[in-house]
């Protein structure tokens, strides 16, 4: 997952970290094959350089030592309310056919169980030129609709975010533990691009709550190389986030 | 003036407190876990994320509404005070009013600046702008075009730390700002919260680093580790095992009264919470290498 | 890259342009100098004040509008091109879109933002309200109130001047920010104007103190000196007697034609400029004491 | 004028400076019955010392160095906005009966004249607690009407400011070359309040555009004290904005 995260990078791009795998992903694109893009975070961190320890939370001293600037999170929100930022990633609970996200409660049993919300997922969703998901392949959390939208994807598909007033953006993919999806252009909606090692076609369809549609030229994800995996375990050395 | 004697005097029952505006650094634990002992009712909590601050407060009763945009334990997940606060009603029912991170800073930015509100593009087709009464869309006056206003927060309170401050509240504050200088604006009375306490001539040799103007701070709390285990710049870094551990022992509402009574009610104050912590470990979270900024001239 | 290079390559005739978002400070004169000699024309000029830069735009012609809250000379008060072009049309007519200093910095914080409009309860009952387009008045959608929509500036440049820099466009910046921030997040590109280039880990060392990230610099242009008259915290002092001389000079059309033939027409670059000047008088505008910001410990 | 400027400002205050004569009357009103006031400037400049050397303009080094705080202006504006200014000082072209004042054009001999322009006055007037404006006193720089009006005055008087959306504020006093003007609570009209020594209550009625009242207790305006020119001295040891 964090292979194929940074792989979404393209040099030069200014990107919303956050923590986690897709902060690992940055740093494996910046050290491969995108070793001009920025990193922005909501905290107010714009770095261009990775830092120098292990991160727990982006506002770790280490991330703010060495940073390009540091300011406050309005400039950055306001950076990528102007259509300035590439690429966004982000987690979630539930990720819905058209990209929609839920990270503020989910059924349970019986009634609901409460998350922590969007913290500044609902923006970067809003408000990127587009983003990518990072999720746990499992039936209940990729359902035919979120159960409570936190972050816009496609919404009901077509051109609805233009309709609902967000001028752009949008999902571009969905990199979950068995797979990556990504969207139609026209109706929105996520279709089945390639699988990974270990999984198959068949299995990925199973662990989604729709008829997922799968590309005429569906491919198997290439594996991380040696090199990428050394990359990871110098900026994740006990598996924090990667075991 | 003592934490004792700041949070018994401008924080009251009812009032909306910010707490945690530089996101996961300088988050004023301090200041919550003596809003804990005084047993303070009925606040609105307010911050885009505070970190495990406000799942303390909540889990303490001292809550009656959260004002967030994600309210959790950021190395951990979910926090479980919030969750039985709003999934049983435990220990006292809370409203919660979802925010995103924007949205949070836009509305005390409003504050702030005294205007009923800020238009943003975000949010849109969301179930947050359909549940958060303080989000609502229009018409831009100019183009017509669809566009979300965000009402405006004036706090009560904003509980602020710093690196350093002098005794009238020139303060110096670095790293990452979050929210701090809207929500500094924003709320009725500051308290800030320093590490150092230093001369005025210090403040002015840089008043580029100079953020708050003295006369909008209420109280100076002279509190040396009073954000433990959040880290503060140039003074100590994050505790990480403190998350992990409150995330572990927190897990039921009789494992929330231990750590509480181990933590908040069995100290007297952030001096004796130190001791508990031990030397050994503060030492441990010392800054190990400097780096001190590149000089600059403010000279004429 | 030369200050030639930069204006030739960044500012195109009818560009709208940002020059002097420091207020009296950081007046960027040398880009300003290099625009009238390489003749560009139609210009929007964009400021809230400029002191005399952009009376010296007008008069030699470059400019088809101004926007701004004040056109002048700040020591000596009305200045002469100025007067000549709003009330004879010479050298040739303008138009003047008159703001106030809040509502500039809040259109341009508009574009930075990425929104249509920011609100603001100023000008209310003026006729800077009935006149200017871009201000217009509206009803809050939420309290119904009357307030005043600012409308939203992106110029295609702005030129800022900076203390110090690095190759890539990392910058230092220090004194006092008028509406530089949301000018240069406001604008499509930044012409970066230094006094000295430093090495970048000079700028991380101090991310607080570093404002604009790289990425949004389309060229830095090393040029010491290049805001004289203005001052520069750290670096030199405001030659007050050069306002008061431009003053004295400028009152007729020829007058102002011989003050460009010296200062501008005269001279190929800025350091002939500095030439013209006399080492003597830059001596007597250097720093005299040296005060430097007390240090700051940004290690972890 | 400098020292009627500074009996205007009480202890505590959050005053905006401005340049020339009132900051020169903050200045002494610090130096006198009003330590604690701080003052504010539309550059970003926040200052509870006075400046160790003489200003020409607000952003003049000696202005920065020592200063509590280097902010933005939209920073100081927004306090403005907020209500937290208590009094701000203006200068005009004209300021008319009811305390509007003109900074952008006059007629002239034939057709305008153009003036600089606003700069922060029309916000200031607008939005601080109020405003003192000072001005030299010539009939047509005090006209009925001003004949364009940059900053809000009591507008037509009574109510109007209320009406027009300015939520407070308004003009305190008038401080000219002969007298001061204070301000109908009710009407929002100008009055006479007291004369500077050497002029008379005849004087500035004739060099005033209207029907000027009077204050039934219109009195002389106290002279400078020596302690008071002494601190002016110092502050303008060459007399460029006091001869």
């Amino acid at each position: 997952m964090v292979v194929a995260a940074g792989r979404e990078i393209a040099d030069g791009e200014v990107v919303f970290v956050g923590m986690r795998l897709p902060l690992l992903g940055f740093l494996l694109a910046k050290e491969t094959h995108a070793p001009r893009a920025v990193g922005l975070y909501e905290n107010g961190v714009i770095r261009d350089l990775p830092a120098s320890e292990f991160l727990v939370t982006m506002s770790d001293p280490p991330n703010v030592k060495g940073a390009s600037v540091c300011t406050d999170m309005l400039d950055v929100m306001g950076l990528l309310q102007q259509g300035r930022v590439h690429l966004g990633f982000l987690g979630a609970a539930e990720v819905d056919r058209y990209g929609n996200l839920n990270s503020t409660q989910v059924r349970g049993n019986p009634g609901w169980i409460r998350l922590p919300g969007s913290g500044g997922a609902c923006d970067i969703a809003s408000l990127s030129q587009r983003f990518v998901v990072i999720v746990e392949h499992e039936r209940q959390r990729l359902p035919a609709r979120v159960s409570y939208c936190t972050s816009p994807g496609f919404g009901e598909g077509g051109d609805w975010r233009r309709r609902t007033g967000l001028p752009w953006g949008g999902p571009a993919a969905v990199i979950t533990t068995r797979a990556i999806l990504r969207f139609d252009g026209e109706s929105g909606e996520a279709y089945l691009a390639s699988v990974h090692p270990g999984s198959s076609v068949e299995e990925v369809r199973w662990q989604t709550g729709w008829e997922l549609k799968v590309a005429p030229d569906v491919t198997q994800t290439p594996p991380p190389n040696q090199e990428e995996l050394r990359i990871i375990r110098r900026y994740d050395p006990e598996g924090f986030w990667t075991s | 003036m003592s934490m004792r004697e700041a949070i018994a005097r401008f924080v009251e029952d009812g009032d909306s407190v910010v707490l945690g505006t530089f996101m996961e650094a300088k988050i004023p634990f301090s200041a919550g876990h003596e809003i804990i002992r005084q047993g303070k009712k009925d606040l609105t909590l307010v911050a885009p994320i505070s970190d495990m601050l406000f799942d303390q407060l909540i889990g303490a009763g001292c809550a009656a509404e959260v004002r967030a945009a994600w309210v959790g334990n950021v190395m951990m997940g979910s926090a479980y005070n919030f969750r039985r606060a709003c999934e049983q009603g435990k220990p006292r029912p809370i409203r919660v009013t979802d925010y995103t991170n924007f949205t949070m800073a836009l509305a005390l930015q409003a504050g702030a600046w005294g205007v009923p509100f800020l238009p943003t593009l975000s949010t849109f087709g969301t179930d947050l702008l359909k549940r958060n009464p303080s989000l609502k869309s229009f018409a831009c006056p100019l183009t017509g075009k669809p566009l979300v206003a965000v009402e405006a927060l004036r706090p009560d309170v904003a509980v602020l730390p710093v690196q350093r401050c002098d005794e009238l509240g020139n303060s110096h504050s670095w790293g990452n700002w979050g929210i701090t200088l809207e929500a500094s604006r924003a709320s009725r009375k500051v308290l800030l919260v320093t590490e150092e306490v230093v001369s005025t001539e210090v403040i002015r040799s840089d008043p580029n680093r100079s953020w708050l103007p003295g006369f909008l701070v209420a109280a100076v709390v002279h509190e040396p580790w009073g954000c433990h285990p959040s880290p503060v710049q140039g003074y100590y870094n994050r505790d990480h095992s403190a998350y992990q551990e409150y995330h572990r022992e927190t897990k039921t509402e009789e494992g929330f009264a231990a750590w509480s009574k181990r933590w908040v009610h069995g100290v007297r104050d952030r001096a004796e919470y130190m001791e508990q912590l031990g030397a050994d470990r503060a030492r441990s979270l010392r800054v190990r290498q400097d780096a001190f900024a590149h000089p600059t001239n403010f000279g004429f």
